[in-house]
């Protein structure tokens, strides 16, 4: 029996391809039943816009100092005010948001990638790769995520990459984890077996046939990951590693903000509410997208 | 006009203050910051601090050889004997190596004052105190320097100091088999001796003014004979006995009641935690701490508006240079060294960095806190980015860029940060590397960098810079500046024993830095420290140039 | 007359769905008398469970009773408060559910769910109640009440916690009405009998009126004095048993008992095309005039009354009166409907894809030879692991299948059946023994076959919703084999796969379709398409009927039949359901734990002798034939377990169990008169002699 | 069930060793070689390949493992790189530090979460399930450091209810080192407070639209007895893995926490050991740290698999 409570199987969800006319409806039936989750996605679209146009509408560079302007509270010219540089906050929230989906983003992705890749060969073939994926899978997992990334950073050096490098490492095994137990369940199905006794080749039975099922819980997984995600380079800022001064990163202006606040509150806050904000923004489009998958599945 | 943000933050504002009304503080900041950085009046206390160094130091370098005396040590002894009360907390960041030899933060530092004592100490204006040694002379040639030792002091383990633990102190920093990175500072050094049990002679090779501060090295505290475990027994002679020591977390202290200078410490026991600097200010605002000594000015400035904290500043020779290698283009060609010059708002880093805390640098490391030598009038190049620009297009490098390479600590980001400001106004591109301090100087990548800002801790004497980074042959010369006149004058600035030329030296060594130097300094740091006002301190709350020299041995519960 | 138990006058329910109510029943009325079974059949989407939970008084939160009146005993049981109804429940109320696993709560004992209920209405000690646990499962005939009491449903079969939940159904002494919601479609056909005896036994001790809901027509014959016919929310029919089985009146009834596979009956089945519309598209006239042979233009645009034909028999249709006189012809109408359809089927299509094929000499298309199969090889990993033992699901199967005919192969589940078909297409590896497909070995997986021996044997699977893939349209997935295993190009596999589709009777639109917007029928109709397209000489039907409602089973057995016919495919059928069995199979094989125990003609092997296993499953099946005789052979639950018994491996269970030789030594293979063969001890004119002796 | 429990025992057995070779090979490839954090800069060659010998730094480099496993198992974990001090005893102080920690949020968070969770699954779609949902979320959101920065500064420092580091004296008693761990541990017990409080929240959802709910309802239970006696038993059960897990989340929380508070526990202790580069500091801190996490779980496991008969008895 397989069953032990971590190993939580992840049941796969029926999301079915639809028309344009049924997508429209489960959309409108999700504003009914959970208007958040829809305000969610929405910030976090929000987000991702003002990360990509952002820095054509903001006036100010996020770097450029100012001695004048310094620690200025919120006016209309600073909608966030200055922080001990000058430097508008808005715009380097803005920047930092670049960040947030240029760094986390890119490594939530690509760990959703191999994660997907590695899952779908290991779940589909099982047997001795499978046992020996999943045994390192366990190992990973069991180092608490920032200790691992913290030694990693130690090993690799401080920068961006490793912190892509270690979002990575971080994220695979679950991710794996998580495609695995969906591909499990999918791989019983008779329609694979059905594609088998067609001598399709396997490329087709993973990717074309049991992918499309990874895919949904995949999304929700990806979205909470890039949450954590959001957390783990934040925290990481916080302890003055990872993203590089003078580089506007939300976690980084937290921390350089400390110092500041009993000052300029505003510092400290602006960017702890964006990060907030965006979690939660992500959290609720999680959700949201689950109910999505549980609508159609249900339809 | 109000946007919701604004309001927003109002509600923010009240929630961290416990609803309560008040002045905002940011303002009374930035006022505070006007005043650092527009005008450049030296405050009262200030005054009375560089004129005091100037008395100090003319006492001592009186050639004639008579024994020099410290005024303090009349107040020992005088005070009526009360008990000792209170533990006084001080936070520290974690202490790594405890062995004299090789200790060399703050905390760690600290940790030896209190154990240990020193020969002869420094005040916080650069003059030479006695401790263990009451009183000492410089023979005529300026090569012998006799010290007399106090007769009544005893290790914690109850053995009497003797000639024979300093020798064996000093000859242990002076030992290769140890390894003390302090070695270079006894390289001219040519023997010690004890005539008797209570007098060690210092006997130098060639003359060397400034041949005492390297006898109060922070390194140079007076251990027991045959001493070698230092990580886990201390003892010395100091004024607290190490009760416990936890790694990474605390060390508590008792008043060693032994101690010679008797009547001190005021205080019972003393505790050193270790904590980041965060961590230690909330500690501080909370009662939960007595002294904190070394803090982000930001954290400085908003702690002076504490009622229950007093505070202190005093200037320091320790400062951030910014240098470029010499030996390589750019670096090689003088016009753009000029032109760097050009480009630097000194003044605005200095805002900026130390907000307005630190006194002035002029791209020497001579600062005001060395009043005789320090040279306001050193020609520096006038702040002009255009003409920097032109400069740089001039000496054939008109999109210059640069990989700067700056540790993680302190002000030194900020710095860099500012600069990079600066100089894109004089089309100079500038790409941040931050580095951790521990790899950064660990693996000596800080001498091989094209440019980068290296930090300087303060130091009793200008001498020490110059030997180990500005001489062709310095230890750390991390400019690959090799220039002979350059040298000359260094050599002449450390043996001459005619005070005279000695200034004239320095301060030609600081035009021509000012000139043509690889170097740009614009600020030297404050040094800061807060404490409770719970605590008293005898003759005032003062700090030392290095924090952890500060002894607390006179600080007494109110 | 006394008054009903249990009365529903004009009862309409629904639900509602992304803010708009939908009628999931409508207008139904009904009573139910002390002692009375009285049977509610219809097929999925009928409305059936939405009138048990009605009936319950526990609708799910978003549906509500939009008119209309329940009265239980006598008392509006509609608007009685939460605390009345927390009375009644359990005591004078209970309800015996479809899925007894989920029912259970997996963490608390059997015999504690059975006696906090006790505890809860008669307020007995909790030593009484448990006492009153164990004599309940008694009742129930379950083996070691007392261990059974402390057990967890996970620890007992199917069988086994379905008799648990009929103990606590039935715990209350003050019971008023039952209510059984197709208590027994998730067990097996054997087990099901058995529950029915049970059933009918306690109906004659408990007073209890009984609502009995289910799709199972002759489960209604068998059980019910009274049946109600729903469809699509609607009452249609509403009779005495026997009146509805002999003289139904309503054209969706009679279709639906001609639909029902009978056994020994080889006339093709009655198909009802199309599907049950969903809520949002219930017609406004009849609801089943869109499927109706009979329909006229009246039942598009009216939607008839529920009339009394006789006392006692009411009917919804607007021409019952024509049906009653005979002048309409239900059966003529149909069949003309049926060519209709069968005009679509390109039947010409089939005939060129096999031509080429021809050559017909070899009449053995498949043949295996001592299969056996295991499951669970473990290795040194395995055991450290702690994976379950080795089982062996198939042993020592042979059996040949010839071009063009069908072998049925039936068990019980569990039987090995279906895993001996998955080891013939490689899902599952041989373990020895050999098999060969047109004299080309099957071994391996399917990857390493040959493209020849892929292409000339295929599968129909059992669930039509698992076997396409969701997340392709039916296009993409009838292209495939006709492009990996045909050879054939991307435009050349779309036409074809379009002329496949019309020879399963679908319209080429469905190629851009995804599954999930087809029924279940037409699902299976798209597998079989699928199947059909490698043109393989073997098609394995795995259960292809099972998780079909009866009117679609009809269609979809009637399509295998006439593909057959037209193409002299060769099918491997397995199935529990002997009748679906008898109606294609040209010979029978019966499997049981793995081995074969009987094998023959169709036309021998509903004649005795048979070898008692076979005995057991043909008198369990209940027929839609309220007068037909049960023939009382009963077998007791297969307990779980994975020890194979010693001897002959049906003795611990068999009726006709001989002694120890049956325990020690395994049964010889013996011919009966009719050139069948069965595993036994018993010599075959005992054992017809035994088997034709009519019941006590 | 011994199958299970061995088979249980034996994965974690694996894991630790699996995971230490992880760790030893990240660490190994820390950059600042060893003997420069050692011996200092300007040390001697000589002196230098001494030490990698007596390091065994010349070795293999599964041999090195092998050598520092065999010691590690036999409890000799070696000296601090930077400490100068004896790891283990050192490592076993900061992990009862932390522990102590981690223990004080379970408490407040745990028996809260789920009651609250409860509570909320209960009233699904009602306002005190909406507002449990929100405010849950964003709590979720919140990065422990700036939580740890608004307490410190609102309870500690403006309303001085409460001391503002959490920097214990040594040999305090528990009741002298408690209100200086409150802070802290609110600070770690609101994340888990919504991460616990929403799962369960989900997992009594769930449980109620399971079919056997509505046999005891349909058996006129009480509700609830409903609840309590059926709902609730099964509810909890994923709710101890959930505790199990985000006890391994805390670890990694308590980085942040004990940093922010200053509070000598084992996460600030590694991310000292791995900023001075301490590799057997950062060695045994982290096995121990990971064993600690993967004995949680194992023991999760082991009581979920005593509690859910469907395990206890296959």
């Amino acid at each position: 029996m397989r069953a032990t409570a971590r190993q939580r199987q992840t049941q796969p969800l029926q999301i079915v391809r639809l028309s344009m006319a049924r997508r429209g409806r489960l959309l409108r039936r999700l504003w009914h039943d959970a208007p958040l989750s829809s305000i969610g996605a929405l910030g976090v679209i929000g987000f991702l816009l003002l990360a990509l146009i952002g820095p054509y509408l903001t006036p100010y560079n996020p770097t450029a100092n100012s001695l004048s302007e310094r620690n200025q509270p919120p006016s209309l010219a600073h909608p966030f005010g200055t922080d001990n540089f000058g430097r508008d906050i808005l715009s380097r929230i803005i920047y930092g948001g670049r960040n947030i989906f240029a760094l986390t983003g890119s490594a939530t992705l690509i760990a959703v990638g191999l994660g997907l890749v590695i899952g779908l060969y290991v779940g589909y073939l099982g047997g001795w790769l499978d046992q020996i994926v999943m045994r390192l899978a366990d190992a990973l997992l069991a180092l608490p995520s920032l200790l691992l990334t913290l030694v990693l950073l130690g090993a690799l050096g401080n920068s961006r990459f490793t912190v892509l490098v270690a979002i990575v490492i971080l994220y695979v095994p679950i991710v794996t984890r998580v495609v695995r137990s969906v591909v499990l369940d999918v791989k019983t199905k008779a329609y694979i077996e059905a594609a088998e006794i067609g001598g399709e080749s396997r490329f087709h039975i993973l990717f074309r046939e049991i992918m499309p099922a990874v895919l949904p819980t995949l999304a929700v997984e990806g979205a909470l990951r890039f949450s954590y995600a959001i957390f783990l380079v934040a925290s990481l800022g916080f302890l003055g590693l990872g993203v590089a001064r003078p580089e506007p990163d939300w976690g980084l202006m937290v921390s350089e903000a400390r110092d500041w606040y009993a000052l300029s509150p505003h510092i400290l806050f602006f960017p702890s509410a964006a990060i907030v904000v965006l979690v939660v923004c992500v959290n609720l489009m999680a959700d949201g997208l689950r109910r999505l998958l549980e609508y159609s599945e249900a339809d | 006009m109000r946007s919701t943000a604004a309001y927003v933050l109002q509600y923010w504002f009240f929630y961290l203050k416990g609803g309560r009304a008040h002045t905002p503080l940011h303002e009374q900041f930035l006022r505070q910051i006007a005043m650092c950085s527009s005008s450049r009046k030296i405050s009262r206390r200030r005054f009375l601090s560089l004129s005091a160094a100037a008395a100090a130091g003319a006492l001592l370098y009186k050639t004639s050889p008579t024994f020099a005396q410290a005024s303090d040590r009349s107040a020992q002894g005088l005070r009526p004997q009360t008990a000792r009360t209170g533990v006084i907390r001080v936070g520290w960041e974690a202490v790594k190596r405890l062995d004299p030899a090789f200790a060399s933060s703050d905390s760690e530092i600290a940790f030896l004052t209190a154990v240990y004592d020193y020969l002869v100490d420094v005040t916080t204006t650069d003059a030479v105190s006695p401790r263990l040694a009451e009183s000492w002379r410089v023979s005529e040639d300026g090569r012998q320097y006799t010290f007399k030792l106090v007769p009544n002091a005893k290790f914690h383990d109850g053995k009497p100091l003797t000639a024979e633990d300093v020798l064996y102190s000093f000859n242990r920093l002076r030992d290769p088999a140890v390894g003390s990175p302090k070695i270079s500072l006894f390289d001219n050094l040519e023997q010690i001796s004890a005539p008797d049990d209570l007098t060690v002679v210092f006997t130098l090779k060639t003359t060397e003014p400034d041949f005492i501060y390297s006898i109060t090295d922070n390194s140079a505290v007076i251990v027991r004979a045959g001493a070698t475990n230092f990580e886990t027994e201390f003892i010395g002679t100091g004024p607290f006995k190490v009760e416990r020591y936890i790694p990474e977390d605390r060390t508590l202290f008792v008043a060693n009641e032994d101690y010679w200078q008797s009547g001190l410490p005021y205080a019972a026991g003393m505790e050193h935690r270790y904590l980041d600097s965060n961590a230690a200010i909330e500690a501080l605002r909370g009662g939960e701490l007595d002294v904190v000594l070394r803090m982000p000015n930001a954290r400085f400035v908003a702690l002076q508006n504490d009622p229950n904290l007093q505070t202190v500043t005093f200037p320091t020779s320790g400062h951030d240079a910014l240098r470029l290698r010499m030996d390589m283009p750019p670096g090689n060609d003088p016009r753009v060294r000029k032109a760097l010059k050009m480009a630097t708002n000194r003044e605005e880093i200095n805002a900026f960095a130390q907000l307005g805390l630190g006194s002035p640098g002029r791209d020497a490391p001579i600062g005001a806190y060395f009043a005789d030598y320090f040279d306001p009038d050193s020609p520096l190049p006038p702040y002009d980015p255009d003409g920097a620009r032109a400069l740089l297009a001039e000496a054939g490098y008109p999109d210059l860029t640069f990989d700067l390479f700056v540790p993680n600590t302190g002000t030194r980001p900020d710095f860099a940060v500012v600069i990079k400001d600066q100089w894109a106004k004089a089309g100079i591109t500038v790409n941040i590397n931050l580095v951790d301090e521990a790899t950064y100087y660990g693996d000596d990548g800080w001498l091989e960098v094209q440019l980068g800002i290296t930090g300087w801790g303060a130091r009793p004497s200008p001498q020490q810079y110059l030997d180990f980074s500005l001489k062709s042959d310095g230890k750390w010369n991390e400019s690959r500046i090799a220039d002979p006149e350059l040298d000359a004058l260094i050599v002449k600035a450390g043996t001459s024993v005619d005070r005279a030329e000695r200034i004239a030296a320095y301060k030609a060594i600081q035009r021509k830095l000012a000139e043509d130097g690889p170097l740009i300094i614009p600020y030297f740091f404050p040094t800061v420290g807060a404490a409770r006002k719970e605590w008293q301190f005898e003759g005032g709350f003062t700090v030392q140039a290095f924090p952890g020299r500060t002894t607390f041995t006179r600080a007494r519960q109110a | 007359m006394e008054s009903p138990i249990l009365a529903i006058e004009n009862l309409t329910v629904a639900y509602r769905l992304q803010g708009v109510w939908l009628d999931a029943v409508r207008e139904v009325s009904l009573s139910v008398n002390a002692a009375q079974t009285y049977g509610i059949v219809g097929e999925s989407g009928s409305g059936k469970s939405t009138l048990v939970q009605a009936v319950m008084g526990y609708l799910s939160a978003n549906g509500a009773v939009r008119q209309g009146k329940i009265h239980f005993e006598g008392e509006d049981w509609l608007n009685a408060p939460r605390r009345r109804r927390e009375q009644i429940w359990g005591a004078r109320l209970s309800m015996v559910p479809q899925d007894p696993l989920s029912a259970l709560n997996p963490a608390l004992t059997i015999g504690e769910q059975i006696a906090e209920l006790v505890r809860r209405h008669a307020h007995l000690s909790r030593r009484a109640a448990h006492a009153r646990a164990v004599e309940m499962l008694q009742r129930v005939k379950l083996p070691d009440p007392e261990g059974v009491a402390r057990r967890y449903p996970h620890q007992i079969s199917g069988g086994q916690q379905q008799r648990a939940l009929i103990a606590m159904a039935l715990a209350s002494p003050e019971l008023r009405l039952l209510v059984l919601d197709e208590p027994t479609t998730s067990l097996d056909v054997t087990t099901e009998a058995a529950i029915l005896d049970l059933f009918a036994e306690l109906q004659d001790s408990h007073r209890a009126a009984t609502l009995f809901v289910t799709h199972n027509l002759g489960v209604v014959a068998r059980m019910c004095q009274r049946v109600a016919v729903l469809y699509a929310g609607e009452v249609m029919e509403d009779a005495p048993t026997i009146t509805l089985y002999s003289m139904a009146l309503h054209p969706y009834t009679r279709l639906l008992l001609r639909a029902v596979p009978r056994i020994g009956d080889p006339r093709p089945l009655q198909a009802i095309p199309g599907r049950i519309p969903s809520l949002r598209q219930r017609p406004s006239g009849c609801v089943f005039a869109p499927r109706c042979a009979a329909a006229i233009e009246l039942c598009h645009a009216q939607k008839p009354p529920l009339e009394r034909a006789v006392e006692g028999h009411l009917v919804r249709c607007h021409r019952w009166r024509e049906i009653a006189a005979g002048s309409l012809r239900l059966e003529e109408a149909s069949a003309e409907l049926k060519r209709r359809e069968m005009q679509q089927a390109e039947i010409a299509f089939f005939e060129q894809l096999f031509s080429g094929e021809q050559n017909g000499a070899q009449a053995t298309v498949m043949r295996a030879d001592h299969v056996r199969v295991q499951y669970g090889v473990r290795g040194l990993l395995g055991r450290l692991l702690g994976q379950k033992p080795p089982f062996r699901a198939v042993d020592d199967v042979s059996m040949r299948v010839l071009r063009g005919k069908t072998l049925g192969l039936v068990g019980e589940s569990g039987s090995g059946k279906t895993t001996f078909a998955r080891s013939l297409i490689g899902l599952i590896a041989i373990e020895s023994g050999e098999a060969h497909l047109l004299d080309m070995p099957l071994r391996g997986r399917p990857r390493q076959r040959a493209k020849a021996t892929l292409k000339a044997m295929q599968m129909i699977f059992q669930h039509p919703e698992e076997s396409l893939n969701p997340y392709r349209t039916i296009g993409q997935t009838l292209r495939r084999p006709l492009m990996t295993l045909s050879g054939m190009s991307r435009a050349e596999a779309n036409r074809a796969a379009a002329e496949l589709l019309r020879a399963v009777s679908l319209p080429a639109d469905y190629l851009s379709r995804f599954p999930s917007e087809l029924s279940g029928g037409e699902k299976q109709r798209v597998a079989i398409a699928r199947a059909f397209a490698a043109q393989p000489a073997l098609i394995l039907c795995d259960e292809p009927v099972s998780s079909l409602d009866v009117s679609v089973q009809a269609a979809i057995l009637n399509l295998l039949a006439q593909l057959q016919q037209q193409h002299q495919v060769a099918y491997l059928l397995i199935s529990h359901d002997l009748a679906v069995v008898s109606y294609l199979a040209d010979y029978i094989a019966v499997i049981y734990r793995g081995q074969l125990v009987e094998r023959g003609t169709a036309e021998s092997f509903f004649m005795p002798p048979h070898h008692p296993y076979t005995e057991a499953l043909l008198a369990s099946i209940p027929l839609p034939d309220p007068k037909a005789r049960m023939r009382r052979i009963r077998l007791t639950d297969d307990q779980p377990s994975n020890i194979v018994p010693s001897g002959c491996r049906f003795h611990p269970r068999c009726p006709r169990y001989l002694g120890d030789i049956c325990r020690t030594q395994a049964p010889p293979w013996q011919r009966d008169r009719q050139g069948g063969y069965y595993r036994c001890h018993i010599p075959p004119d005992e054992l017809a002699a035994l088997q034709t002796e009519p019941e006590g | 069930m011994i199958s299970y429990l061995t088979r249980r025992v034996l994965f974690f057995g694996l894991t630790l060793l699996l995971t230490s070779l992880i760790v030893f090979a990240a660490v190994r490839l820390l950059p600042g070689d060893v003997e420069t954090a050692v011996l200092g800069r300007g040390a001697e060659p000589a002196a230098r390949a001494a030490l990698r010998q007596e390091l065994g730094l010349d070795l293999p480099f599964l041999i090195q493992y092998a050598n520092w496993l065999g010691k590690f198992l036999r409890g000799d974990w070696g000296n601090s790189y930077a400490l100068k001090a004896p790891i283990m005893p050192l490592v076993m102080q900061r992990l009862g530090n932390s522990m102590r920690l981690a223990l004080i949020a379970m408490l407040i968070a745990v028996p809260l979460s789920v009651l609250l969770g409860l509570l909320a699954g209960l009233s699904e779609g009602k306002p005190f399930d909406i507002a449990f949902s929100l405010i849950s979320l964003i709590l979720v959101g919140i990065p422990e450091f700036v939580m740890g920065i608004i307490l410190i500064n609102v309870v500690a420092l403006e309303w001085k209810l409460l001391p503002p580091s959490a920097s214990v004296p040594p040999d305090a008693s528990f009741s002298e080192a408690l209100p200086r761990l409150i802070l802290p541990s609110l600070t770690a017990a609101a994340v888990l407070l919504a991460y616990i409080g929403r799962l369960t929240r989900v997992g009594v959802i769930a449980e109620l639209r399971r079919t056997y709910v509505r046999t005891a309802v349909l058996k006129g239970l009480r509700w609830r007895q409903v609840v309590f006696k059926h709902v609730l038993r099964n509810a909890l059960l994923p709710t101890i893995t959930v505790i199990a897990i985000s006890f391994g989340w805390l670890i990694s929380g308590l980085v942040v926490i004990e940093n922010v508070f200053a509070y000598p526990g084992l996460g600030r202790l590694m991310v000292f050991a791995i900023q001075q580069r301490d590799l057997p500091l950062i060695l045994g801190g982290v096995m121990i740290a990971v064993t600690a996490f993967a004995l949680a779980n194992l023991i999760a496991d082991l009581l979920y698999a005593a509690l859910n008969p469907r395990i206890r008895l296959s």
